[in-house]
């Protein structure tokens, strides 16, 4: 499998504040990987490091081949890297057709509107409410939605669980499983594992902004005592 | 002799702030002019002029004034825009025995309750371009006033002090309305002004509002409705800024016009060689200050306060700006005043060329008798 | 579940009491007739799906929100046109959805500052800072309760997400409320702090009652005495953990399928 | 006749519709005031004087390059809004991370140095600007004598704001203004330059003040002076309107500018008042605003 | 798990050594300070030597609001403009002492920020600065028309008097060491404030709102008293500066004053005690030297400000105690 994002040594700082301490990391074409952490480790600030959030200031981030370090912010969605925060980003402004629409078209084979209501009902029903009068589920599904409609081929999700129903968990876990079917790559930042086991082929640990373990789902059992010690799972 | 082997003169006024073109930089260009007019030295010590712009604060230019009197050895100083700032730093030189010459600020308190014995009120006051423009446009036929009055004291004061002049030259006022200082539309008071059906609308405030009012009565066809408008102070130097063809046909007072007559016409052409604008009342009364100062130090022999003042009381004025001008014991210096009208932008034959002089107040009748001025040092 | 139910039989006063509480947003309804009880010393979970109302009740309960209709009850006391900081010093305190500690100042002036105004220390303007160090015992009694002490000159700023959260308690109580709101204590928390703040609100709800919005499911089987479970603003189900997990409209509207 | 708290119902009628004209500044002036507000969380102090620019601009156009009232309506708008992106891109860009009083603070300092140094070259008693002879003169209404000029005035300010309002609310740049207030962070990341769009922004507000500035030289004296007080009742009108609605800000602008019409003809003494005796009473019924959002 | 991700400073072994000496080296700076004050009016002049101190204290006063609790008032000159008035009307119509006099000026100060505070703490941030900013535009008005303020004229030629009845305050000096004590006790009462238990209140205030209602406090009402304690000071600094230069004007209380004040603040340095007695200097000894030199003071004024605010936000005494010498001393800068 060709990687389509390739991340070696990568450093960022907050203000005076070092969070990542060379992260080396990659994600193949067509693959889900999810990052494992504690709170604070940097599972965020590397997603945001990816998409240009954040500025690294040093190692190296190669997306399809390309070197990313210096493409500026707004310019990282036309090479396809799509980014859900952690707080969803709903605009309370727009609507929920409005919100849909926002993010330029950066490729060709993004989803239809069609597409996407087949996938999400819900927002269908509620496309002309406020974005943030939707509940903490729809605003997910919402957020998720938004970046397939771009083109994007790698889309990073930051804890796309936290805070919903468990009812909503297991149906954006069966999209993301439509998702892949359809040859999306995805990185995922997950605190649930339970969720993030079911969906993910390969695992990354991450500790104190550095990765210090990577395995397949396929090893999972062997690593539980690990798990359990770094995570408490 | 000299005390010091030199005579300085400070001008103080606003140089940057609203009444910068009212006096300003240029003002201290006439002071200059008078200076090279005097020959540059009296009694055989040069005369130096400095100045300051006090930012119309009076905590500057009494820091100033004092920083002055105390040890930059300035013997006088003159102009003083601004009532407030006039009243602070004559009330210094007061306590400091030194001489104050005011052309720029307009309260008759300067020579009334708070007066000096050596502080001198030279320009204009109120109480004149009351006169001036109340007095003398009733004469001209226009009897029936109604007021757009500044909402402050010296609104209040302006229109008192006309309406009174109004009645006792037979005319009568038929109503007022008191806008908030900073108003920029007039076009409400202009309104009841025009339906009052007075035939002077008399302005009796100061700066943008007189300026906006103006134009904005233009614009309502004020003027050509055949009613008149008065601005009881307003100076060449915004009739400059408004421009001939908003400022046509409005009635104003002042102490100096420079095309007058030959002498003045070759005052201001020197002046505006010099600063590029034509002097108004207050440009041209700081340089009549200035000469009239150094005549008294000249006549007394001296430049010690008490005999410069003295001679300052006593000496007759004589100069482009006030022939035959006289001082009282309360420090006015009286001297005529003209009833200016704007022309219209036709009738203006070469640049600043903006008025027709309706009348000449005799300085006995502009000012208020000193025995009836309120200050104490008249017995 | 066994020492929770020995609880209920023990004590079942009720310390805060809704009725018909309702809020409308324009013309939308947030909440729409809740009637609540909360007992003293149980904990009750508030649950629901993603924009029931449940923060929304919180916000109205503690009177950061005016209600549009029904009251309020503390203690005996209609509080339902209390402003918020008045029904804070009757006893009913609140922790936020998102943290909330002072950043710049120190642990230990975090858990001071709540003690100031217990102790009437709060609006002296004309006393030393120094005034405040009769509070020092209490603070670092309240702090090695929740284990803290080792961190009691750090800037909270600089403490973990899970460390703050129990900065956050021990603050709340301080004041000694009677009762506890806490706004899903455990959100974006790893699995290590979980237990440990769970074990710290069982410890707490021996002597106060607690109210809690959660969406953990195990914390709420483990901890909880009894559920509440909103939906659309509105009660859909109430009772035990195991009556209402077993109900299948709750399981449709917010459980799925799974098992916690 | 007609009497109303014995005033005369025509003359009333007038004062209503100076009271519009009024209106007109301020709604323009709170309009662009709120559009950059809205977007980069930012009290632009500068505003007043920026609007005595636009003005200026149009009398410089005028005397050194003879270029009149109409196509001044648009340079100078233009000139002045290329001005105000440049001050966004070299200067304001920096504070956006900073607290907002930062931002206001620096347009302070803008406003004393544009203002002050106008004062210096140009004088304090301001320069004439003639109404365009297309509108000069007026016509007798009945009940008012209106002059041309005022009433191009109402109608063009409505236009311009309901034009802004429409650009605002329901075209996708708009959509991306409005989501760039909210995140923008996010919006960048979507693939939208933001920093561009936040210059734009700056620019199109300063552009408003720009152009009421215009629309006001024929009427008010072109002086330096000119935007240092107004600037303050635009604040408050934008404290009464509430900030977060584009519609609230021009509505309030018209609505105050009517009450104080009104004031005038009532107790003209307080006129220059009742604009914060109004604000200091939505304070106290309505913190938010008669149209902000709970803040 | 923190520590590999935020640096937190470790005291060093020797740090409580260190703080002694940094405290003996405050100490004499403190002093040397004093004595510099004290002898200050033998070579420079007195007038100018008050003038910068009542604009210290006022804008000491403008920053226990703004550095301590937040605010940014853009209505301060109401309460020094209005004070003035008040002390320079009781002296001169009233025939009130001095000392009387002051204390009218500063309960006056005390009412205006009472009911100005009302109003304006509803509002947080840019609003709070609107609102006052607005509402001291009102009171501008206010002083044009009521006549006690004699308008433009203001009110002139106040007397000094006599200082509790034999301390001759038309003597410069005897003012100038009265004006020197009501700064030093000004300092010292703002210290004490911000330093006290209803200190630490407005402190966590600031840090987290909802937090502290959420603690019961209520929130407006320490506000408002931080509001109208910093009211009365500005009126403190107000009252004595009417009496030092013997009138009250309009200029005091126009909205260009308040800014004045702010930059004064600002360019000493927002939340320091002595900052703006740094700045005050600073600004009224810019007012003066520009005032002879033609140069537009507007213009200067507004550079300086756009300066601060883009390059030195901490201000100069800010970023002294920044500095390596600053936090070699035991000072610290922290907003
Ligand atoms: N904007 C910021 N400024 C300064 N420090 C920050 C900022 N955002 C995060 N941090 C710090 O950076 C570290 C890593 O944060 P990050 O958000 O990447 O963690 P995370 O692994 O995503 O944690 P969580 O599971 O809580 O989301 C933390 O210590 C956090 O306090
Ligand atoms: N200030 C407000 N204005 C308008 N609508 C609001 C406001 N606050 C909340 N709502 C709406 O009220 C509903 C309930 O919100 P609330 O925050 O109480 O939900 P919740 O149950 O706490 O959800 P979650 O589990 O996601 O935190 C939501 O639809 C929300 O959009
Ligand atoms: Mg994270
Ligand atoms: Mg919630």
């Amino acid at each position: 499998m060709t990687a389509l994002l390739e991340v070696r040594n990568l450093n960022s700082w907050y203000g005076e504040s070092h969070i990542l301490h060379g992260v080396d990391m990659n994600v193949g074409e067509g693959e889900t990987v999810t990052i494992l952490g504690r709170n604070g480790v940097g599972k965020t600030t590397t997603l945001r490091t990816v998409t240009g959030i954040v500025r690294a200031r040093k190692g190296e981030i190669r997306f399809a081949g390309k070197d990313m370090m210096q493409v500026p912010l707004h310019r990282t969605a036309h090479h396809g890297i799509g980014f859900v925060p952690e707080e969803r980003g709903i605009f309370s402004t727009l609507n929920v057709l409005e919100n849909l629409m926002l993010p330029p078209e950066v490729a060709k084979g993004g989803m239809t509107l069609d597409e996407i209501f087949e996938l999400f009902p819900n927002l269908h029903e509620r496309r002309n409410s406020p974005g943030t009068r939707l509940s903490g589920g729809e605003q997910q599904m919402l957020a998720i939605a938004r970046i397939l409609r771009t083109g994007t081929r790698l889309l990073l999700l930051d804890e796309p669980t936290e805070g919903l129903a468990p009812v909503i968990v297991q149906r954006i876990g069966e999209v993301l499983k439509t998702l892949k079917q359809r040859g999306m790559t995805v990185l995922l930042v997950e605190q649930n594992f339970r969720f993030a086991s079911r969906v993910a082929d390969r695992f990354y640990l991450m500790e104190h902004g550095q990765m210090v373990a990577e395995f397949k789902v396929g090893e999972l059992p062997e690593r539980m005592d690990m798990l359990h010690k770094v995570l408490g799972v | 002799d000299a005390s010091d082997g030199k005579v300085k003169i400070g001008i103080l006024n606003d140089q940057s702030g609203v009444y910068a073109d009212f006096g300003g930089k240029s003002s201290v260009e006439a002071a200059k002019m008078a200076v090279e007019d005097f020959g540059g030295k009296v009694l055989g010590v040069p005369v130096e002029i400095v100045d300051a712009d006090h930012q119309n604060k009076a905590d500057i230019a009494s820091n100033i004034a004092r920083q002055w009197f105390d040890t930059d050895q300035v013997d006088a100083i003159m102009e003083l825009t601004t009532s407030s700032v006039a009243l602070a730093v004559q009330a210094i030189a007061k306590e400091k025995k030194k001489i104050d010459i005011v052309t720029g600020a307009a309260t008759t308190e300067l020579t009334g309750k708070q007066c000096s014995p050596y502080g001198f009120h030279w320009a204009y006051d109120t109480h004149a371009l009351a006169v001036g423009t109340g007095g003398a446009l009733v004469k001209q036929g226009g009897d029936s006033w109604f007021f757009l009055t500044a909402d402050y004291a010296f609104g209040y004061s302006l229109e008192q002090q006309t309406g009174d002049f109004v009645k006792s030259a037979g005319g009568n006022v038929v109503g007022s309305v008191r806008h908030p200082l900073a108003t920029t539309d007039f076009s409400s008071f202009l309104l009841q002004a025009q339906s009052s059906g007075a035939k002077v609308i008399g302005l009796a405030n100061a700066g943008a509002d007189t300026q906006n009012a103006i134009k904005q009565a233009a614009e309502f066809g004020i003027t050509q409705g055949g009613q008149r408008l008065a601005a009881l102070l307003f100076t060449l130097a915004e009739v400059h800024g408004l421009g001939l063809e908003a400022a046509q046909g409005l009635t104003l007072t002042e102490g100096f016009y420079w095309n007058r007559d030959e002498e003045s016409q070759k005052f201001g052409k020197r002046f505006f060689e010099r600063t590029g604008k034509m002097p108004n009342m207050i440009h041209t009364g700081t340089y009549s200050a200035v000469l009239q100062y150094l005549k008294a130090i000249d006549k007394a022999g001296t430049d010690e306060t008490e005999a410069v003042a003295k001679q300052l009381h006593e000496l007759p004025v004589d100069d482009v700006f006030a022939k035959g001008g006289s001082v009282g014991p309360n420090g006015r210096m009286f001297h005529d005043m003209y009833l200016l009208e704007v022309k219209k932008p036709g009738d203006s034959k070469e640049p600043w060329d903006y008025f027709n002089v309706l009348a000449t107040i005799p300085g006995k009748e502009a000012y208020i008798d000193p025995a009836k001025s309120g200050c104490e040092l008249v017995k | 579940m066994t020492n929770a139910t020995a609880h209920i039989n023990e004590e079942s006063r009720v310390v805060l009491s809704a009725r018909g509480l309702r809020r409308d947003f324009g013309g939308f309804t947030a909440v729409r007739d809740v009637d609540l009880d909360v007992h003293h010393a149980r904990v009750h979970a508030l649950i629901g799906p993603n924009g029931a109302g449940k923060t929304t009740v919180f916000n109205l309960l503690t009177k950061f929100l005016q209600p549009s209709a029904g009251t309020i009850n503390l203690l005996g006391t209609d509080i339902t046109r209390t402003p918020p900081d008045k029904v804070a010093r009757m006893g009913l305190v609140r922790s936020f959805q998102i943290s909330a500690v002072f950043p710049h100042l120190t642990v230990l002036d975090n858990v001071r500052v709540a003690l100031q105004r217990p102790n009437g220390l709060a609006h002296q303007f004309w006393r030393p800072l120094a005034a405040l160090d009769t509070l020092n015992e209490r603070a670092e009694q309240l702090l090695a309760s929740v284990g803290l002490a080792k961190e009691r000159d750090i800037v909270a700023a600089d403490l973990s997400y899970g460390r703050k959260r129990v900065l956050e308690i021990a603050t709340t109580l301080a004041l000694d409320p009677k009762v506890l709101l806490l706004d899903e204590p455990m959100a974006g928390m790893g699995q290590e702090d979980v237990s440990v703040i769970a074990d710290l609100i069982r410890e707490v709800a021996r002597t106060r009652a607690v109210l809690m919005v959660e969406h953990n499911l195990s914390v709420v089987a483990n901890i909880c005495h009894h559920v509440t479970v909103l939906q659309r603003g509105e009660i859909l189900a109430e009772g035990n953990y195991e009556t209402v997990s077993n109900d299948p409209r709750v399981r449709v509207a917010y459980m799925g399928t799974e098992e916690a | 006749m007609t009497m109303i708290f014995g005033v005369p119902l025509q003359a009333l009628l007038g004062q209503l519709l100076i009271g519009l004209i009024n209106g007109s500044f301020y709604a323009l002036l709170s309009l662009g005031l709120a559009i950059i507000f809205g977007l980069l969380r930012m009290i632009n102090f500068a505003h007043g004087a920026q609007y005595m620019l636009g003005a200026f601009v149009a009398y410089l156009l005028l005397t050194f390059l003879g270029i009149g009232y109409w196509p001044a309506l648009i340079l100078a708008p233009l000139i002045v809004g290329i001005l105000g992106a440049i001050v966004e891109r070299l200067f304001l860009r920096r504070l956006y991370d900073l607290d907002p009083l930062y931002g206001l603070l620096f347009t302070f300092g803008l406003a004393l140095t544009i203002e002050g140094t106008f004062r210096y070259l140009y004088g304090s008693s301001g320069q004439p600007y003639a109404t365009p002879s297309a509108l000069s003169g007026g016509t007798n209404l009945g009940f008012m004598f209106m002059p041309i000029y005022r009433g191009w005035v109402v109608v063009v300010s409505l236009v311009v704001c309901i034009g802004t309002w429409l650009l605002i609310e329901k075209t996708k740049l708009g959509a991306y203004l409005r989501a760039a207030t909210e995140n923008s962070t996010l919006v960048q990341a979507f693939g939208v330059n933001v920093p561009v769009l936040l210059t734009f922004t700056y620019g199109l507000g300063v552009a408003l003040a720009a152009f009421a500035g215009v629309l006001a030289a024929p009427v008010y004296q072109v002086s330096p002076l000119m935007g240092s007080n107004i600037i303050i009742v635009v604040f408050a009108v934008v404290v009464v309107g509430g900030m977060g609605s584009i519609m609230g800000a021009i509505l309030t602008g018209y609505m105050l500018g009517i009450a104080e019409g009104l004031t005038k003809v009532f107790y003209p003494e307080a006129s220059n008042i009742v604009i914060f005796v109004i604000m200091a009473i939505v304070l106290l019924i309505r913190p938010a605003g008669l149209f902000g959002r709970d803040a | 798990m923190a520590h590999s991700t935020t640096t937190t400073t470790t005291p060093a072994p020797s740090a409580a050594a260190a703080s002694g000496t940094a405290a003996v080296a405050r100490t004499v700076l403190i002093a040397i300070g004093l004595i510099l004050l004290i002898l200050a009016p033998f070579f420079l002049y007195p007038v100018f030597l008050m003038k910068i101190l009542c604009f210290a204290l006022f804008a000491c006063a403008f920053n226990l609001l703004l550095g301590y609790t937040g605010l940014l008032s853009f209505g301060h000159a109401t309460f020094f403009g209005g004070a003035a008035y008040f002390t320079a009307h009781a002296v001169k119509e009233w025939g009130f002492s001095p000392e009387l006099g002051i204390l009218t000026g500063v309960l006056g100060a005390a009412v205006l920020g009472l009911i100005m505070g009302f109003f304006a703490i509803r509002r947080q941030g840019i609003y709070f600065a609107m609102i006052t900013l607005a509402l001291s535009q009102m009171f501008f008005f206010f002083c044009l028309q009521a006549g006690f303020t004699h308008g433009e004229d203001g009110i002139q030629s106040v007397p000094r008097g006599r200082l509790f009845g034999f301390i001759d305050l038309s003597q410069s000096l005897n003012m100038y060491y009265l004006v020197l004590a009501v700064f030093i006790i000004g300092l010292l009462i703002i210290w004490r404030f911000i330093n006290s238990p209803f200190g630490m209140i407005l402190k966590s205030i600031r840090e987290n709102e909802a937090r502290a209602v959420s603690l019961g406090y209520s929130v407006a009402r320490y506000k408002l008293g931080a509001f109208v304690m910093s009211a009365a000071l500005a009126g403190l600094a107000g009252g004595v500066k009417s009496l030092v230069f013997q009138f009250a004007t309009l200029t005091d209380v126009t909205w260009q004053m308040s800014g004045e004040v702010i930059l004064m603040t600002l360019l000493g340095g927002i939340g320091t005690l002595i900052g703006p007695l740094v700045g005050a200097g600073l600004v009224v000894t810019l007012g003066n030297y520009l005032a002879t030199t033609g140069f537009p003071v507007t213009i200067i004024t507004g550079i300086v400000f756009m300066v601060c605010v883009l390059l030195f936000r901490r201000g100069i005494v800010g970023e002294f105690y920044a500095s390596r010498i600053g936090r070699k001393l035991g000072f610290e800068y922290r907003r």
